[in-house]
């Protein structure tokens, strides 16, 4: 295992601390309970936004705690959720009195330890409401598993609810917009490598040179099949035909496309994996009014990409559009 | 006969021995079903149970008080799905211990409090690849051990074997719950390690009770 | 091989198509010749800037094409500098009657395309003038090299001379302000995997996986030598070292801190890096003002960084600040 | 004897042909001590170079008009190093070759021009591991020849085995020019590849003066 790093159990405290040193201007940092938050702390009379999950998904979440996102983030170890006493005191540092939003990627682990913080927040009369994101069309039947996982969707959630709540909706409207926000995004990812979890120091999955796994998390772990590597513009296909179903998009609508790096992918190929989904929306009639591009949602250095699509109508856009100003998403 | 807090603390920190001692082992399990951490949530956790029963002025008075300690300490320094699940698991199991001794009805109670827990957090009923398939066998077989009068060393050892034939029988499963779902088919042929860890935390148990009952008659 | 690509020789052509789609709003696309400039065209009046190289780095240049930064962007094929036939025409479309600035990497090819492209753009009586940009601390000695490397540094002067122009100033002062960039901007860099060109199709080098290579460049050749991996605070001190010696920083003095991602190293590792290179930094009574940490100057896929500071001025630091709208930079 | 235009596009064809074919084995030394795409650039070039030779509606009336579309075409195809170094050597050789035919003399003064042109741009001189550590022993062997009353044919096969000497006798050398020199000692060791490309190009000449000369005999 190569890595930049010092002793593996330390990775998520060092990158924080290092983190609040670069972006001192947009956030501030605690450690123990680990948890970032806006610089200026909690904004009287506004929804907070409080997102979190494992590490290992940089820039998420704490790239995008600022002005038009989050107001605070909480990281796990590696690639595993956050505890309820870190989750509890970000939600604390998030309210300004009209109660806090909580975006919560689907795993049973976020799931649960989110759960438990909120009632631990209720104690404490702060009003909490939360949405989960289950952007991830990869997983089908969501009958017969834990349902849909957060996947790049999450970013859109935490952007635009961000704006809502920057422009002053209140609790039941803001989550309203994430609501809206997951309900008309998908997402789906394909790995061309594994990734290397600092405490385990071996790849999280076995890839030989002339494979790749379509549908993957954003964990490491292997996706729902395993094909043959292929060219950018057929893999993509395959991601964005299933997004784009599973959304029943139609002629004429207008959509965000955002093609999101794991972590290891050069930006070069992100952008020609954005020109063949482009091709392929303009082919349906599907009008690409957004994009986004980027390593926003990762997974270490794990080569891959997804690609998400939001419908937009005009309010989405208009909150999309909305200005922010985080470590990893400004304008 | 009965196991008292002597047990509860030894039995604490042999899980803990094992589970440090078997990271890598769960980690592996869990890279090939899910994201590759059970082992690394389960030594940082019990790392820290053992750092605060270290740091304890006095022995607890009953085993319910050694169990809280474990629930808290689990749900604060864990995280991931097995965090809340083990956390309430202890949470639940304490509040029916609150004794300095329990017979062998008392620890099944406890046995049975625990897997309430985690079908109360985690939904999970047997056959969906989770630590319950590991949980429930080991509490029918400690029901049934206690029925046939067995003392608690002879119960939580019937127990941790029903959980480790729980274990083997996850193999084949098809996940329908938590991250290993994900991998649809794909997750048959493998071990969970969730219940992977149950039996350790099981087997623990029964061997913490033999070394009290060996140690009280030596 | 794994690589989300198409044809190999269409890499290039097929990014920038990509990355025009996406950024419309900010850059305009050319192929045939390949280059890329900014949406609105040449701004009247104002000195416009050019930069180019080989592809491979997203993303520079492309990435900073916008306002307060470059007016046109050169990429050539994957490491390859680009052609005089395609800089000349960039020249062109940057040039709003006040003259051009090019900014150059110091590499041989680099050199000698756009020297010829200087001539051929003087005879349409274009004024140019060149920067060579060689912040690599890494070579050290000069007289027996092509002298030092344009690395990480060349994003700090193309944003630090962009808002030179942007603010009015003629071609001799932003060529002046760049200068001073970069003789105020010393680099140092790391790998510690090697990358794959598309049209290689293998490992740029070898390297075991217990071992770096310490002083690269940013085409994925060997560095200046070879060493046993250490931990992130050990290498982050043997790149801060070399650069802040040789810059001679003073206690009292102010900089900017750059960590450079080389593109597949997670942004939690850069901000380790980050972490220490600022420890070191304070602990010579440095103060550290200004922030960047990211992929900006990057080997394709490879794992590895870069530290980059800058001497800073009251004027540098202002220039810094100004407003940069472009696909990679933008505040 | 001289060499005559269809010389001069044989001859082109036959070091496209050779680059392209060799582009593996060119990217490799590259690679080894600089960026690995030496070859991948002259393969782009010359590919063009054959394509533009196919589109002329006539044949070129003087050996300068074909090295100067070859000049031409390097310059805006090939980039790198390379690309501009070989265009003003094929540029500079193009400007002493105006005529339909060369003699022994005329090929000289063609192979020096070359040399000029690439260390009037590239600044070079020999032993620093660049494409000058083959041109030059060339023009050297091939004004022995010449003084030795060689024929054309023969002058260039002097050259090009003078360039091959040379390229093996770049291994042990450090760059101090180019890409290769930020390797430092490192470059030791290692066959430039500009030096390379170089021995193939002359090595072309040659072969194709030996064609042109079968020829026009048979
Ligand atoms: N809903 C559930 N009910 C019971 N056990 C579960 C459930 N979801 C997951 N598990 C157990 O948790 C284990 C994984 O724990 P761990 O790896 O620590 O958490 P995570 O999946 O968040 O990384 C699984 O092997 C499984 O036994
Ligand atoms: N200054 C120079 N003078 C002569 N030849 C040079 C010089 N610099 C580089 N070269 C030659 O160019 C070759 C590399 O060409 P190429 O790989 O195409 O370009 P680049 O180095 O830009 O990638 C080297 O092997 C060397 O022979
Ligand atoms: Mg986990
Ligand atoms: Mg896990
Ligand atoms: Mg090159
Ligand atoms: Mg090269």
């Amino acid at each position: 295992m190569k890595k930049l790093i010092n002793d593996p159990q330390a990775v998520v405290k060092e990158t924080i601390e290092g983190f609040g040193w670069a972006h001192a201007d947009i956030v501030s940092v605690s450690i123990d309970p680990d948890f970032v938050s806006r610089a200026g702390g909690a904004v009287a009379g506004k929804v907070g936004l409080v997102s979190g999950g494992g590490s290992g998904h940089e820039p998420l979440h704490a790239g995008f705690v600022g002005v038009g996102m989050l107001d605070a983030a909480v990281p796990g170890a590696v690639f595993t959720s956050p505890t309820p006493d870190q989750i509890a005191p970000a939600f604390a540092a998030a309210n300004g009195g009209a109660g806090v939003l909580a975006i919560v990627k689907n795993y049973t682990g976020d799931v649960l330890n989110f759960e438990t913080a909120v009632e631990l927040a209720e104690a404490d009369d702060i009003e909490v409401a939360t949405v989960i994101v289950n952007d991830d069309v990869a997983v089908e039947d969501s009958l017969y598993t834990a349902g849909r996982r957060g996947v790049a969707g999450t970013v859109l959630v935490e952007k635009i609810a961000g704006a809502s709540a920057e422009r002053g909706d209140d609790l039941a409207a803001v989550t309203a917009i994430a609501q809206r926000v997951n309900t008309n995004a998908k997402s789906m990812g394909v790995a061309l490598t594994a990734c290397i979890v600092p405490h385990a120091g071996e790849p999280s999955f076995d890839l030989p040179e002339d494979e790749i796994e379509i549908g993957i998390g954003i964990h490491g772990e292997p996706g729902r099949r395993r094909i043959p590597l292929a060219s950018a513009d057929d893999i993509t296909e395959m991601l964005l035909t299933p997004v784009a179903d599973d959304l029943a998009l139609a002629a004429g609508e207008d959509v965000l496309l955002f093609v999101n790096g794991m972590g290891g992918t050069p930006a070069s190929e992100l952008y020609i994996v954005y020109r063949q989904a482009r091709k392929l929306l303009e082919a349906r009639g599907v009008k690409v009014t957004r994009s986004l591009v980027g390593n926003y949602v990762t997974s270490l250095e794990m080569q891959g990409a997804s690609v998400t699509v939001l419908r937009l109508d005009s309010e989405l856009t208009a909150l999309w559009d909305a200005p922010v100003h985080t470590a990893a998403l400004r304008w | 006969m009965t196991v008292d807090v002597a047990w509860a603390i030894g039995w604490t920190r042999a899980t803990a021995e094992r589970v440090i001692a078997r990271r890598a082992e769960l980690n592996g399990l869990d890279r090939q079903i899910g994201d590759g951490d059970h082992g690394e949530n389960l030594a940082r956790g019990f790392t820290a149970v053992v750092a605060r029963l270290d740091a304890l002025e006095e022995e607890p008075a009953a085993i319910g008080d050694v169990l809280k300690l474990i629930a808290t300490t689990l749900m604060s320094t864990v995280g991931g799905a097995a965090g809340p699940l083990y956390g309430t698991a202890y949470l639940r199991a304490a509040k029916v211990t609150g004794s300095p001794t329990l017979d062998s009805r008392a620890v099944v109670a406890m046995l049975e409090a625990g897997l309430e827990g985690i079908v109360a957090r985690g939904k999970a009923t047997t056959g969906e690849k989770t630590m319950v398939d590991a949980w429930a066998p080991a509490v029918e077989a400690a029901v049934a051990a206690t029925d046939a009068g067995a003392e608690p060393a002879a119960v939580l050892a019937a127990a941790a074997t029903a959980a480790e034939a729980g274990v083997a029988a996850t193999i084949p499963l098809v996940a329908t719950k938590g991250r290993a779902s994900y991998l649809g088919e794909r997750s048959a042929g493998h071990q969970d390690p969730g219940a992977t860890s149950t039996a350790i935390v099981l087997r623990a148990a029964a061997d913490a009770a033999v070394d009290v009952v060996t140690q009280s008659r030596a």
